[in-house]
């Protein structure tokens, strides 16, 4: 398979299961004859038909409501939401029905669909076109969150996602729906849902991330190593709910420091909720430094001719780190 | 970026005075839009009288079936609202006089067609198959009663008011995918219309052609509100109409009438003619919910006239008249099913138990590690208490 | 908990054999309810005629007044779209083929009227006093350019489709309270429409009787979506009707009958009469935005009947036979209009300023201690990186 | 002025407010001639008219919607939401109008409005009547939360709101609607929003809570000096969004141990956002013993009949107050 973009990667995850699943169907605007706004199902309603690559009308709160009656029938819809700022207009379905259907009754009707919908900023976009609300769903019980950090394990975590029994929120950082390219293999991957990834070993802090923030988290982890001789290590979460807490607290036990990166807002953002578990949990007794979240700060996502400062950067990663380091 | 001169602008594609006769047809017809009619269906008055040439041809066990049903609702009706007064019951929603609407829009489904009801559908529950004492442990807060049993396709009913009806659409949007040859009902109130969720449900339905029957029990109140503080326009049927939902208006205190519209609609959806939308006009004759009295909100005078709208008397009237039924079948019927609820009642009274230890069993199918340890805690938390 | 017995069940107060004759009149009417009809208005034809018996008594100054705001709406689409294939301007949406619409919907506000569009009406913020570099400062992603002008009872435009019709009936409702004799309207697409926020929003106005008028801009598309995927009832005037609010359709290209059309309907909100839907029938000839490609997803032979269609020429037609204007005078306004988008982008070009140290201002009144916090943590960031 | 319950104090405020204001208005489902499902608005209609105190239909976007729209042409709505778990039908024109409005046009319209809901559980009631979801406005930038857990300062803080110049959410724990009385004074009375209340000074501990868990944490903090010589610091939040960070970190500097008890689900709830201000923040070098969070878990509310045991009760405050008290 050659290299593939994460708009590429997950398009093939969803043709993969389309093509495997008769049950499975997608759903949401514009994603039949136009392929999605970004491209993401591009093709397949040609491939599938229209029944089951379907256009909605334009109503995400009738998207996720029907989504889930579709599951309970027994489809896996898959449904998009053109932007996870749109999602707030399907709360009360994700919340009320969707999240909390299998609990209401006893196990009898699994939900078994997935919520996909780019999220984030960084693309130039107008107002509530750059949310990363992820925190919303990650406070709301019955729910998985997912959050892919490149092509490959995009299309993995896709495949996960789909393939577990219960609801999954999928959010795709599109920030870097084309930023590069990975390798991908020809047959289908699947990765463990509640996983992080160890994307770097190392023993003097932990960085913990995910999603689009992982590239200014790696680049500044690889000039903590040459400049600074700093050696970070790297978390990935993937899952942002349930959050891999035993990997967290391993790592942390290990540096004794931990800075927290995303794109989130700060307050009961998911930065909160690892430092709580960190300072609670096991890893207290080995914390040699304050904890530090770098985020989003509490205000919306700013217009877009400034939104470039907006987000933690490399450098603020390494000089949150050297703090850390020096902190006695 | 296209290789444009900075300072020409891209050529509007539609430049007024280039376009050149011969001009098409008038792309807009400006002929006024008749919008129909809704068609408004009695077949039973309150004398218990037929109207002419309506009667429709339904077996006469079928008839008695269902008179028995609306007897056993009321029985149930006033059990719970007893039991709720003794303290044996949590708050609970009376359905008193809407007994013709409710059995009415269950009577032509079969077990594998779907239901999807609000929340004061009991005796349309009971129909379907849940048992009364499942019914009272759910009422009475326990857990177990909240599931539909293992052979019913009924959705749970709705605790947030409307938020049913696009998981119904969504059920029958599958049914017409997998070809299922059944239908799907949901019903839902006056008050709950006013939710934007159900009018998006009517809109998806009509789209895909689904095969369901929205049926809006328009008992003219919602809580305290009534109708005309509630909607802009009282024939709430109208706005099926508006969807592109077929749409009538049926006097929902009329078992005959409820029967057969019901019928007729849930053989269009099966015919894969599309969803219906049934407006049955009824009234709360009783308390919102135990937690209710409107006695503060609601003059008794507009009660008083749906007594002698009563669908049961109505519906015993002609069934006595035409010698379906004697007076003494009918209190005997009562009897009886004053007996099951009873019977119910004891088994209720024997058999609900509180599982505390269970409350984390169902979030996921296999319990992520976070909730485990939260599980745990809370164990301890049972254990310390005493509490199995 | 009241003394009740355990065992008798609280009295049915509908008892079915009680109730005695003479019975109330019906309770239930069977008579058919009509729905009425919607009427369709259109005014100038094709051809540039008018329909005998309609032309609006409208002073000549005020169409020439309106024929120029079309102009220039269209002079500052095809500017902006040119603008943003050279980078200089953010995703734009263009308005080309619907100006009739856009003016004629404002053209009867005055300055204590309020106005809520969507995002697709700069020719209809243009009229209403946003001048055209604050609109462009918009769409180029300034926060500057987004808050309505002092004097301008607008609200911004909205981005999230069709949120902004709730608060704008907000309004309408705020305005019959203050006994404010002014009127508001909202206009919003036939996709939006599909929101359920905007039937209750027709729902509310149509209770409280709010003094607003509904413009649905029906142009066929949302992004790729036709109309037949986005309702099942391609009448959306209908849906109105549903709700109890007065509704009509119009041919949104022909601008006497948008005129004629808003003003009586303006004029019924104001005289305290209640709410209107207009649905607007026009065509969305150009891109969805910038970011769109219709080649993917729509035959070009969709959008050709419509150039004959244009409102702009189809009002040229008439102003210059009616010699209300040459053809000279029509080129000479064009040109002008052109001088007036590039003196507004020059000034956009020198004035636009991105503010960087300002995205804490304006979320409290007050900053919070928390958020003031935050502000220095990323004002230290600005520092590091040198930006102003 | 009497011994009021909360439902009365609440009342009070609200004709306080609807008397000195023409501009303040209420609306909301059932809360003219009814009075409101729990009578807080009784009496209002009647005193005030059906134009200021507004029975509206039954859809909670429709009320959020339209009382912003009240708010931008100068209007005061106190908008009721009759149970907050309905809030969800309203999330987004809380998210994207009530909380954004005043950014989006740069001050130019001001969203004076004030959302009402009883929250949490406790009144055996179903499903969906029970939810406490504070966290998602804690975590959704531009609005206020603010919480009381009595009579008095309910009346207070809820004048405080109105007065407030922007968008504040005020949640009515049910719970204790009626549990207690409490003197009101006679003449109306406020109080600062963004303050917290040390409604008990110690040294050993500090414990933080609000809303009607201030209950239980009372009872524990009362039996830890009498039975354990353990003296407790007991903070009420009060005002949830903007969190008192203040007053918080004085007192866990002083103590070097905290405990936070809500009745909100764990997982990026308030807690988290508060253990991670203590952990990065000022509070790190005193802490001598790990965070506690004792919160609902993250499992929906459940049914009534066994709700009882679901939140944290006075024996796990002090069972963890102590185990944090041993802790080296
Ligand atoms: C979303 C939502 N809002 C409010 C409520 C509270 N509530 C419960 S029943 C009810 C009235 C329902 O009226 P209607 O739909 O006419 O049904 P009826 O009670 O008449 O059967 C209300 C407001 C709720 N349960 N859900
Ligand atoms: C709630 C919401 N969902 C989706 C979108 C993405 N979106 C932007 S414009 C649009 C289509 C709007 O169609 P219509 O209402 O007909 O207006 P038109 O573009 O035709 O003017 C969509 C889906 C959005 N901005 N907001
Ligand atoms: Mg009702
Ligand atoms: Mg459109």
């Amino acid at each position: 398979m050659p290299k593939c973009t994460m708009v590429e990667a997950l398009n093939l995850a969803l043709d993969e299961a389309l093509g495997n699943d008769q049950q499975v169907c997608l759903m949401g605007q514009d994603i039949g004859v136009n392929g999605g706004v970004f491209r993401v199902t591009k093709d397949l309603q040609t491939k599938y038909g229209a029944d089951r690559v379907m256009d909605t009308p334009l109503a995400e709160c009738g998207i996720i409501g029907t989504a889930v009656g579709m599951a309970i029938y027994g489809m896996k819809p898959i449904a998009e939401i053109q932007f996870s700022g749109f999602t707030m207009q399907a709360f009360d379905q994700i919340e009320q029905n969707m999240a909390r259907y299998r609990n209401r009754t006893q196990g009898r009707f699994n939900i078994d669909m997935v919520m996909r919908a780019p999220y984030g900023g960084g693309i130039r976009a107008v107002e509530h076109h750059s949310e990363s609300r992820e925190a919303y769903w990650v406070h709301t019980p019955g729910l998985k969150v997912v959050i892919p950090s490149g092509p490959r394990n995009a299309r993995a975590l896709l495949a996960a996602s789909i393939a577990d029994p219960g609801p999954v929120i999928f959010y795709e950082p599109k920030a870097i729906y084309r930023a590069f390219r990975e390798d991908v293999p020809d047959s289908p991957e699947t990765m463990e849902l509640g996983k992080a990834n160890i994307a770097q070993s190392g023993d003097d802090i932990t960085i913990i991330s995910y999603g689009a923030m992982m590239r200014p988290a790696r680049e500044a982890v690889e000039d903590l190593t040459e400049l600074h001789s700093i050696n970070a290590e790297l978390i990935d979460l993937l899952t942002i709910s349930p959050i891999d807490t035993e990997t967290l607290l391993q790592s942390v036990t290990k540096t004794g420091r931990c800075i927290i990166v995303h794109e989130g807002h700060q307050t009961c953002g998911v930065g909160a909720e690892i430092a709580a578990r960190l300072a609670e949990g096991g890893a207290f007794e080995y914390l040699v430094a304050p904890l530090k979240r770098l985020t989003a700060p509490d205000i919306p996502h700013p217009y877009f001719q400034v939104e470039q400062h907006f987000l933690p950067d490399p450098d603020d990663i390494i000089g949150a780190a050297r703090e850390l380091m020096e902190w006695t | 970026m296209s290789g444009l001169e900075p300072d020409k602008p891209i050529e509007a594609s539609c430049d007024p005075m280039q376009a050149s006769p011969p001009l098409p047809a008038s792309g807009f017809n400006t002929r006024a839009i008749d919008l129909g009619r809704i068609e408004c269906l009695q077949i039973l008055d309150e004398h218990g009288d037929i109207e002419e040439g309506l009667q429709p041809d339904i077996e006469d066990n079928e008839l008695l079936r269902v008179h028995r049903a609306m007897l056993l609702s009321r029985a149930f009706d006033s059990r719970m609202l007893a039991m709720q007064r003794q303290g044996q019951m949590g708050t609970f929603a009376p359905n008193l006089g809407q007994e013709a609407c409710m059995i009415g829009q269950v009577w032509p489904l079969g077990d594998e067609d779907w239901f999807s009801p609000s929340y004061r559908a009991f005796g349309a529950q009971i129909w379907r198959g849940w048992s009364m004492e499942r019914l009272m442990t759910l009422w009475a807060g326990y857990h177990d009663g909240f599931p539909p049993p293992d052979d019913v396709k009924d959705l749970p009913f709705s605790i947030v008011i409307g938020s049913h009806v696009l998981p119904a659409t969504g059920i029958a949007m599958a049914m017409r995918r997998a070809k299922d040859p059944h239908c799907m009902v949901v019903n839902f109130g006056d008050g709950a219309f006013s939710q934007g969720a159900i009018t998006e449900a009517m809109n998806f339905a009509a789209v895909d052609q689904a095969p369901i029957v929205f049926v809006c029990e328009n008992n003219g109140w919602a809580i305290s509100t009534p109708l005309d503080k509630q909607a802009g326009n009282e024939v709430l049927a109208a706005r099926g109409a508006g969807y592109g939902v077929h749409s009538i208006r049926v006097d929902g205190n009329d078992i005959l009438a409820m029967m057969t519209a019901m019928k007729e609609a849930c053989d269009r959806a099966r015919r894969g003619e599309g969803p219906t939308l049934i407006e049955a006009i009824t009234f709360r004759m009783s308390l919102h919910t135990t937690a209710d009295d409107p006695t503060v909100y609601r003059d008794e005078s507009l009660v008083e006239p749906w007594h002698n709208r009563c669908p049961i008397r109505r519906f015993e009237l002609w069934l006595t008249r035409t010698n379906r039924l004697t007076t003494q079948d009918c209190d005997r019927i009562r009897e009886e099913c004053e007996q099951e609820v009873l019977d119910a009642r004891a088994y209720f009274r024997k058999n609900a138990t509180a599982k505390p230890r269970e409350i984390f069993d169902h979030i996921y199918d296999t319990i992520t590690p976070e909730l485990e340890s939260q599980r745990m805690d809370y164990l301890r938390r049972l254990d310390r208490k005493g509490v199995e």
